[in-house]
């Protein structure tokens, strides 16, 4: 249903950030996208919700189709009213609002008064926090939070295909499972989704394929279990086997030493 | 130098919402104590309390003898509190050096004046500071991308130049805020074992706020765990994990191995040193 | 450059020095043709060509034709230096240098020049005097302000409009234009014991009706306006509103015949109870001169010698009337021989008399004073061609012995 | 008194609607306009060449359109800022009004504008005083307008998408906000309340507008300060302080502090905006700047 | 090398000709020159303050009028209208450049509360309340005529105003011409502090401040007085810049200190590129000179379309007034760093050219 081919992203004269990329997204799958920092993760993502040109970059090779249209050139509204729903990395709150003012902005191509309200409730009902934080400034609530209205305000345009950009980041053991289990209703009620991971235990846990992104290029497609088993990828991602010796040459530590600074 | 932070019955209120309440607890000289805690509980709210950045509605801080809560966020700084932010707080368009050089400020002199003029001892002071600057860089691993604007860089980058610019104003205390967010498993390591060994070889406590359970229980000397502003449980990281509440409010289940991390670690910093 | 470099003689044995050349003799004009006080500007400019034009095809000055070396400044102070220095060295005089701001800022450069500039402006802050130097070059065309004010005063009284004792207010633009209209109301009221309620107002107010309510109380009998013609409008209507049914007496910058544009809601108002003191005749009156540079200004502009823009009012007369004075000062100064800088500065201070025909007439012998102590009232009327008519020519003894 | 507390009522309606005009395109764009005053000459400019033929209500209808779609033109320029810097903007909008001015003053040169409106001369006694007709109409207008522009942010989406899309372009056009057709939307409704300013603030007893006018619009700028430049509430508020203030100072200044003068009166306004500010620094409704680590 | 070769090459070329100016420009280009070179002074202090530190002014002007006529106040005799000290003109210019920057620390306790567009909104007051007291104190501003500046002599040497003859190289190098020199060390020493000031440790503080103030605070940066500090610091420039215009015009005049003057500040440092100190200098070139340019072709002839009496044609001055704001608005469509980002592109592309 999304379908990325051999798609090439570059940042303004710089490096290619994504390079010869393919990626294909059934309808009704949970795909995890997992790899180190600066792999391009987060370039594939932007990609696909037309947001590059926010940041300077562009697409030089390579095509996204959804459900076989090509999305070269669409704007971001455009793409998101095909119902490709984004949640930015660094949830992009709007901070000088209030928690239900983003919220209904997350609902803003909805058209319906009740639809909207409907997902409201219901985003209220599955995250507390945001319900009895709701007038708050969004800017003022604490990392976690704006991380969990981040995920809520992206569920409000009820999507086909959700994007989550480490949507993770920051949050509590507890709320970890909580966004798992999020993941895993909505997609249950026919929602695809492609999530990217740092954390590829909960990653991997909850999706049904994987992908592997390094230096810019996929390095590794294969069903969620069978990554789950893949020792580099236990080793790389998930902090495993100790035996192993902490991928350390994955991540090459400096050998410098500092001593006290006297002036 | 060698002293220890103690929160003192801090109380934190915004309009209605209590945000810290009464929570007491000490950050021994040269440890690495953890503040834990489900979202919104309150660690980064105990944090601008001690920077200054938040003023306590009750309470006291106490860093040795000074009472920090009648201080400035500079003059706290001053103190040797050194901090690195949750939400990454570097300026976007300068290079990752000119970040770093920033943190000197406190340990600095040179005004406008002396600047403009570019005296020798501004220029002398500049230049011995922007060497130990790029010896951090070494140290936290940031040498390759000393000349790019830190905006640039990805997410995970980003995080370690905010570590190594809290660690460049040579802090008695460092404060991390979730230093290994958004990193993967083999990256989070590197950092651990760099925080090790940040303490080992400054002799520098370290506060750290991380929801990692497995880094935090393997690098921790000393656990205070926060919920709902409220202090739940406080102890070393075996006390704390056989505390009923704090599964109950945080942890559900964990299967982290959390002896033999920490075993990993010690090896990691004896090859550094 | 400065005016004391050398000078030659022409072939009629008269000495010259800047801004002669061949049978050419260039003035400049140094005004604002596209900023607030372009419309002024413009119709000056036209009254400077019409007069020049005139002596151009007829009774030539010494010879010479003469050309207009004209620069705008938009009413700004940088560009006013800029286009004054770029024609200083071509250009034997300037006929027309407008904008109180310009006036204040050109003047160390027209005297270290030597150049004699013709001022658009009535203020006593345009002559010279000991805190001002720098203006012996510079020679104002008509009354100046706080004489027309007594002038006007003294005909309010004649016609019984006011009497001693009265209370009168005055409403005044900040800075020297209001305080120099203010001299010449404080002077009267002082003489003829009149309660003077002065309010000054910045030009920028949205209506003036608090303003009004202070006179209101005073009881005043009469109001004096010295402001850009805007607030005579407001003034004019805040007093309708209120129903003050007294006479608005304008100092001549407070009037201009848009105050009685047809689609002006006060228009009646104005037609009734205003009165101009100014020592202009409005564009258009049939007097012999003023008839004569109307019907020249709708040629001019038929003929593409006059802008389109410029518009028919009495600053056309104006512009004309610094024109003869400066026409005048050449004829002299090409009579005693001397057409240089410092002959044309000497030859105005010999005319005692000068006749414009638009204006009152004038004596130049004294610069630290003002050239006439007459001056005209004029009664606006949206039916005639310049929207005034001329009414009458006052003099006052309060006048002639008025000091400042 | 009460006359200076009327008088001080009926400026300070158009103050509000003008300092309205300014927060709606601060709000949906975060740009100051600083070229706020030259739309609004435009559009009274428009009137008063259309009302003698067309009437005045037609004329009126085609100057706020003009004075809108100016507006949009504007909005077109900034909006072309690559950077999407909004201080860039703020400036690009004194370059827009160097042009749109020069070009009006040559239009008007000494004119003085009218727009020839219903209400003319007429005015109406209050306990003694007279209030003129144009002003009790400014005041009914003025309280109509901005509470349409009041219900339109509080129960529609528009005023959530207006300010997400100023706050930040990248999110908002992630939530299929059309960052474009919000801010011209802003602009639109922006210069049609300059227009709608314009025209009461050439009326009786204004006595019409000049070339020089443009520059009246910026005595909004302490109303929209002393309320916060992104609160429409806080427009009308300041518009009152600023008005009243204002009539106030007329009518005290003088027995008070005569050595001040009376032209010390206009220069009340930003003397009430500083005091406001230090104690307020983000006006008395304005979002206060947050930032939280 | 050959890089560095180049560069200096160009620094020699620019600094030969900066030196010829006044040879090969007539007294009223050179008048334009040295205002372009004062403003500049006034824009480095402006886009530290507003592109560095993030501080928005819409005042820069009324602290360059504080220079002006602190100058002035200063340097005159007592006269009988006027206020005056009689100081020597040195002290004088000192003393100006202190009493701006008094004036900038005492808009403090405002500056430092307040940010970002706030901060340039309030500072607007400032423009106005000078407005008012330049109209009301007659004595201070000499009225709207303004009043006569002393003119600037150290050790017995002229360096401004009106002066005797003294012809060199087929030039007269009077008070104009000497002015320029004078501009043109203060310009390249003031520009110099600036770069100084922005890549040393007030910068990077001001640069953290702008973008994350409670960041800036836990690296041990004082707020209110870096936020201040930067205030004084612009005020001071435009002191300095007001006494350079002072000395130019030779009578300062209320008018020329409007608020049209802060804002075309504004334009000149947008248009150089926001916290960029070259910028500031390009831009206060391009915005005082282009309009003069135009004003000559307007007036020369050169242009067939333009007249500056309008009677064939456009006016010189709508004309002018119309291509200077629509270059603006197009520099800054097409150019989003500025003319030095323009600049800086140029110079890379002609580097690669070189090399390839
Ligand atoms: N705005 C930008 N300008 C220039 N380069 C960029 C920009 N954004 C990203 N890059 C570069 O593109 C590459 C890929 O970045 P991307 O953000 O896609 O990585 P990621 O996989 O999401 O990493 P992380 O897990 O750290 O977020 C990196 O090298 C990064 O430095
Ligand atoms: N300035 C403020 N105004 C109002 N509420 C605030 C403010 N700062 C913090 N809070 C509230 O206080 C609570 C604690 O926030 P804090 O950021 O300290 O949490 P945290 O423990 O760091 O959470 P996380 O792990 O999600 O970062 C949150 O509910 C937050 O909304
Ligand atoms: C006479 C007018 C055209 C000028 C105006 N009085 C000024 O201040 O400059
Ligand atoms: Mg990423
Ligand atoms: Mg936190």
């Amino acid at each position: 249903m999304l379908q990325i081919t051999g798609l090439t992203v570059k940042y303004g004269v710089g490096v290619h950030a994504l390079q010869d990329a393919s990626v294909d997204v059934p309808e009704g799958a949970v795909a995890a996208v997992i790899g180190g920092n600066g792999a391009g993760k987060s370039s594939l993502m932007r990609a696909i919700s037309g947001t590059l040109g926010f940041h300077a970059g562009r697409v030089v090779e390579g095509s996204i189709t959804y459900d076989g249209r090509n999305l070269a050139g669409l704007s971001p509204q455009k793409i998101l009213r095909l119902g490709i729903a984004h949640v930015p990395e660094g949830r992009r709150i709007l901070g000088e609002m209030t928690v239900l003012e983003n919220l209904r902005a997350g609902g803003a191509i909805v058209r319906s008064t009740r639809k909207r309200v409907n997902a409201l409730q219901e985003i209220m009902d599955r995250f507390p926090i945001l319900a009895e934080r709701r007038n708050q400034r969004a800017g003022l609530l604490s990392g976690g939070e704006q991380q969990i209205l981040a995920i809520g305000r992206g569920l409000m345009s009820s999507p086909k295909v959700m994007l989550l950009d480490e949507p993770t980041l920051g949050l509590s053991p507890q709320m970890v499972e909580r966004v798992a289990d999020t993941i895993r209703e909505v997609n249950a009620s026919g929602v695809t989704v492609v999530v990217v991971e740092q954390n590829a235990a909960m990653a991997l846990g909850v999706a049904t394929d994987g992908h592997v992104i390094e230096r810019g290029r996929v390095v590794l497609s294969d069903s969620a279990a069978a990554l789950r088993d893949s020792p580099d990828v236990r080793r790389l991602f998930l902090g495993g086997d100790v035996d192993e010796g902490l991928g350390l040459d994955a991540a090459p530590a400096s050998l410098a030493t500092l001593t006290r600074w006297s002036a | 130098m060698a002293r220890s932070l103690t929160l003192q019955d801090v109380s934190l209120r915004f309009g209605g919402i209590s945000v810290l309440d009464g929570v007491s607890f000490t950050v021994n000289p040269g440890s690495i104590h953890a503040v834990i805690g489900p979202n919104g509980a309150g660690k980064s709210s105990c944090f601008n309390v001690i920077s200054g950045l938040y003023r306590a509605t009750a309470g006291s801080v106490h860093f040795g003898d000074v009472d920090l809560c009648r201080l400035a966020p500079h003059q706290i700084a001053a103190q040797g509190v050194g901090r690195a932010f949750q939400n990454i707080a570097l300026a976007p368009h300068e290079t990752v050096l000119d970040n770093l050089m920033v943190a000197r400020h406190r340990l600095t002199r040179a005004g406008m004046i002396s600047t403009a003029l570019a005296l020798p001892s501004a220029r002398r002071e500049a230049a011995a500071h922007r060497q130990r600057v790029e010896e951090i860089a070494i140290f936290v691993g940031l040498t390759d991308v000393l000349r790019a604007p830190a905006g640039t860089l990805s997410y995970g980058w980003r995080k370690k130049v905010e570590l190594a610019r809290a660690l460049a104003t040579e802090p008695d205390i460092l404060m991390l805020d979730e230093p290994v967010a958004g990193m993967p498993a083999g990256e989070k390591m590197e950092i651990a074992a760099l925080i090790r060994a940040i303490r080992d070889a400054l002799g520098i406590s370290v506060v750290l706020v991380e929801h990692d359970m497995p880094m935090v229980m393997s690098l921790a000397d000393h656990i205070t765990v926060l919920d709902f502003g409220r202090r739940i449980a406080d102890g070393t990281p075996r006390e704390v994990m056989a505390d009923f509440h704090v599964i109950q409010a945080y942890l559900g289940t964990t299967d982290a191995p959390a002896d033999e991390l920490a075993d990993a670690l010690n090896q990691e910093v004896a090859d550094r040193a | 450059a400065g005016g004391a470099s050398g000078s030659t003689a022409n072939a009629d044995g008269v000495k010259i020095d800047y801004g002669v050349k061949d049978k050419e003799l260039t003035i400049g004009v140094v005004s604002d043709l596209s900023g607030p006080f372009s419309a002024q500007g413009q119709s000056m400019v036209a009254g400077n060509q019409i007069y020049f034009n005139e002596r151009n095809t007829g009774d030539k000055i010494c010879g010479y034709t003469v050309k207009l070396d004209v620069q705008d400044h938009g009413y700004d102070v940088q560009k006013a230096q800029t286009a004054f220095n770029g024609m200083e060295p071509k250009v034997l005089a300037v006929t027309q240098l407008l904008g109180s701001p310009q006036i204040g800022a050109l003047a160390p450069a027209m005297t270290n020049s030597e150049t004699t500039t013709i001022l658009s402006g009535w203020s006593s802050a345009g002559l010279a005097s000991a805190d001002q130097p720098n203006n012996a070059y510079y020679a104002v065309v008509g009354t100046t302000l706080p004489v027309a004010v007594i002038d006007g005063l003294s005909y309010l009284a004649q016609q019984g409009a006011i009497k001693d004792g009265n209370p009168i207010g005055h409403i005044h633009l900040t800075g020297d234009m209001g305080d120099n209209a203010l001299k010449g109301s404080k002077a009267y009221a002082k003489k003829h014991n009149l309660k003077l309620t002065d309010i000054e107002v910045t030009g920028q107010e949205v209506d003036l009706t608090s303003q009004l309510a202070k006179l209101k109380r005073a009881g005043v009998k009469a109001v004096l306006v010295t402001a850009p013609p805007k607030t005579t409008g407001q003034l004019a209507a805040a007093m309708q509103a209120a129903r003050m049914d007294l006479p608005i007496l304008a100092s001549a910058p407070a009037y201009s015949p848009t105050l009685v544009d047809a689609s002006s809601p006060t228009k009646d108002f104005i037609e009734r109870h205003l009165l101009a003191t100014t020592p202009l005749v409005p564009f258009g009156d049939d007097t012999e001169t003023s008839a004569k540079v109307a019907k020249e200004f709708d040629e001019g502009k038929k003929s593409g010698l006059i802008a389109g823009s410029a518009v028919a009012n009495q600053e056309v007369n104006y512009g004309y009337a610094m024109s003869v004075v400066l026409g005048d000062a050449l004829d002299a100064a090409c009579k005693a021989g001397d057409l240089t800088r410092a002959g044309l500065h000497k030859a105005l201070g010999t005319l005692d008399h000068v006749t414009t025909g638009v204006t009152v007439d004038l004596d130049y012998t004294d610069r630290s004073r003002t050239p006439s102590t007459k001056a005209y009232i004029v009664k606006p009327d949206g039916s005639a061609v310049g929207g005034g008519k001329l009414v009458t020519e006052v003099s006052s003894d309060e006048a002639t012995t008025f000091q400042d | 008194m009460l006359e200076t507390l009327l008088q001080g009522l009926s400026s300070s309606s158009i103050y509000a609607v003008l300092a309205l005009g300014f927060v709606v395109i601060y709000k949906g764009t975060k740009v100051v306009n600083l070229a706020h005053g030259s739309v609004m000459l435009l559009g009274v400019y428009v009137i008063s060449l259309l009302a003698p033929r067309l009437g005045f209500w037609p004329g009126a209808v085609i100057g706020i359109l003009v004075g809108a779609a100016g507006a949009v033109v504007i909005q077109f320029m900034t909006n072309a800022v690559r950077s999407k810097d909004h201080l860039v903007m703020t400036i690009m909008t004194i370059g827009i009004n160097v042009m749109i001015a020069a070009e009006l003053t040559h239009e008007i040169g000494d004119a003085t504008v009218f727009t020839g409106d219903p209400w003319g001369n007429r005015s109406l006694s209050i306990g003694g005083s007279s209030f003129p007709v144009s002003r009790l109409m400014a005041l009914i207008v003025g309280s109509v307008l901005i509470g349409v522009i009041f219900a339109i942010f509080r129960f529609t989406q528009f005023g959530v998408k207006l300010r997400a899309s100023a706050v930040d372009a990248e999110t908002s056009s992630l939530l299929g906000i059309s960052q474009r057709s919000v801010s011209i939307w802003s602009w639109v409704i922006g210069g049609g309340l300059a227009t709608v300013g314009g025209i009461f603030l050439a009326a009786f007893p204004a006595n019409g507008l000049d070339s020089g006018s443009a520059t009246l619009a910026m005595s909004a700028i302490p109303a929209i300060i002393i309320g916060g430049m992104d609160s429409a509430g806080g427009a009308v508020l300041g518009g009152l302080i600023v008005g009243c203030g204002e009539a106030v100072a007329r009518r005290l200044i003088p027995e008070l502090a005569p050595v001040l003068g009376d032209s010390f009166a206009s220069v009340v306004p930003f003397i009430l905006m500083l005091a406001v500010l230090l104690v307020r620094p983000s006006g008395l409704f304005g979002s206060k700047v947050v930032q939280r680590v | 090398m050959s890089d560095l070769i180049w560069k200096r090459s160009g620094i020699a070329l620019v600094a030969v000709l900066l030196l010829a100016v006044p040879f090969i420009l007539e007294n009223d280009m050179l008048g334009v020159a040295i205002v372009c070179l004062a403003y500049a002074v006034a824009a480095i202090g402006l886009t530290v303050l507003v592109g560095v530190g993030g501080q928005l002014s819409l005042a820069h002007g009324f602290f360059v009028a504080v220079g002006a006529y602190a100058y002035t106040v200063f340097g005159s005799p007592k006269g009988e209208h006027l206020f005056g000290f009689g100081l020597p003109p040195l002290i004088a210019a000192i003393g100006a450049v202190v009493v701006a920057a008094f004036a900038g620390l005492a808009f403090s306790p405002i500056a430092r509360r307040l940010g970002g567009l706030y901060l340039g909104m309030a500072s607007l007051a400032l423009v106005f309340i000078a407005d008012y007291v330049f109209q009301r104190v007659g004595a201070l501003s000499g009225g709207s005529g303004g009043r006569m500046v002393p003119a600037f002599t150290v050790g017995g040497l002229q360096l401004s105003g009106f002066t005797k003859h003294l012809w060199i190289a087929g030039v007269d190098f009077g008070g104009m011409q000497r002015l320029w020199y004078l501009v043109l060390i203060v310009a390249v020493l003031s520009a110099v502090a600036a770069l100084r000031i922005v890549r040393g440790r007030p910068g990077q503080a001001l640069q953290l401040m702008r973008d994350n103030p409670a960041a800036a605070a836990a690296m041990g940066v004082n707020i209110p007085r870096a936020k201040s500090g930067v205030f004084v610091m612009s005020s001071a420039y435009a002191g300095l810049a007001g006494v350079l215009i002072a000395l130019q015009a030779q009578t300062v005049v209320p008018h020329t200190f409007s608020m049209t003057l802060s804002l075309n500040l504004l334009v000149m440092i947008i248009l150089g590129g926001l916290g960029s100190v070259q910028g500031a200098v390009v831009g206060a070139v391009v915005v005082n000179l282009l309009p003069a340019i135009l004003d000559k072709l307007g007036t020369s002839g050169a242009l067939a379309f333009i007249d500056p009496t309008g009677v064939r044609g456009m006016s010189g001055g709508l004309f002018s007034a119309l291509v200077f704001g629509a270059a603006v608005v197009l520099v800054l469509i097409f150019e989003p760093l500025g003319l030095a980002g323009l600049f800086r592109r140029a110079v890379r592309r002609a580097s690669i050219t070189r090399a390839g």
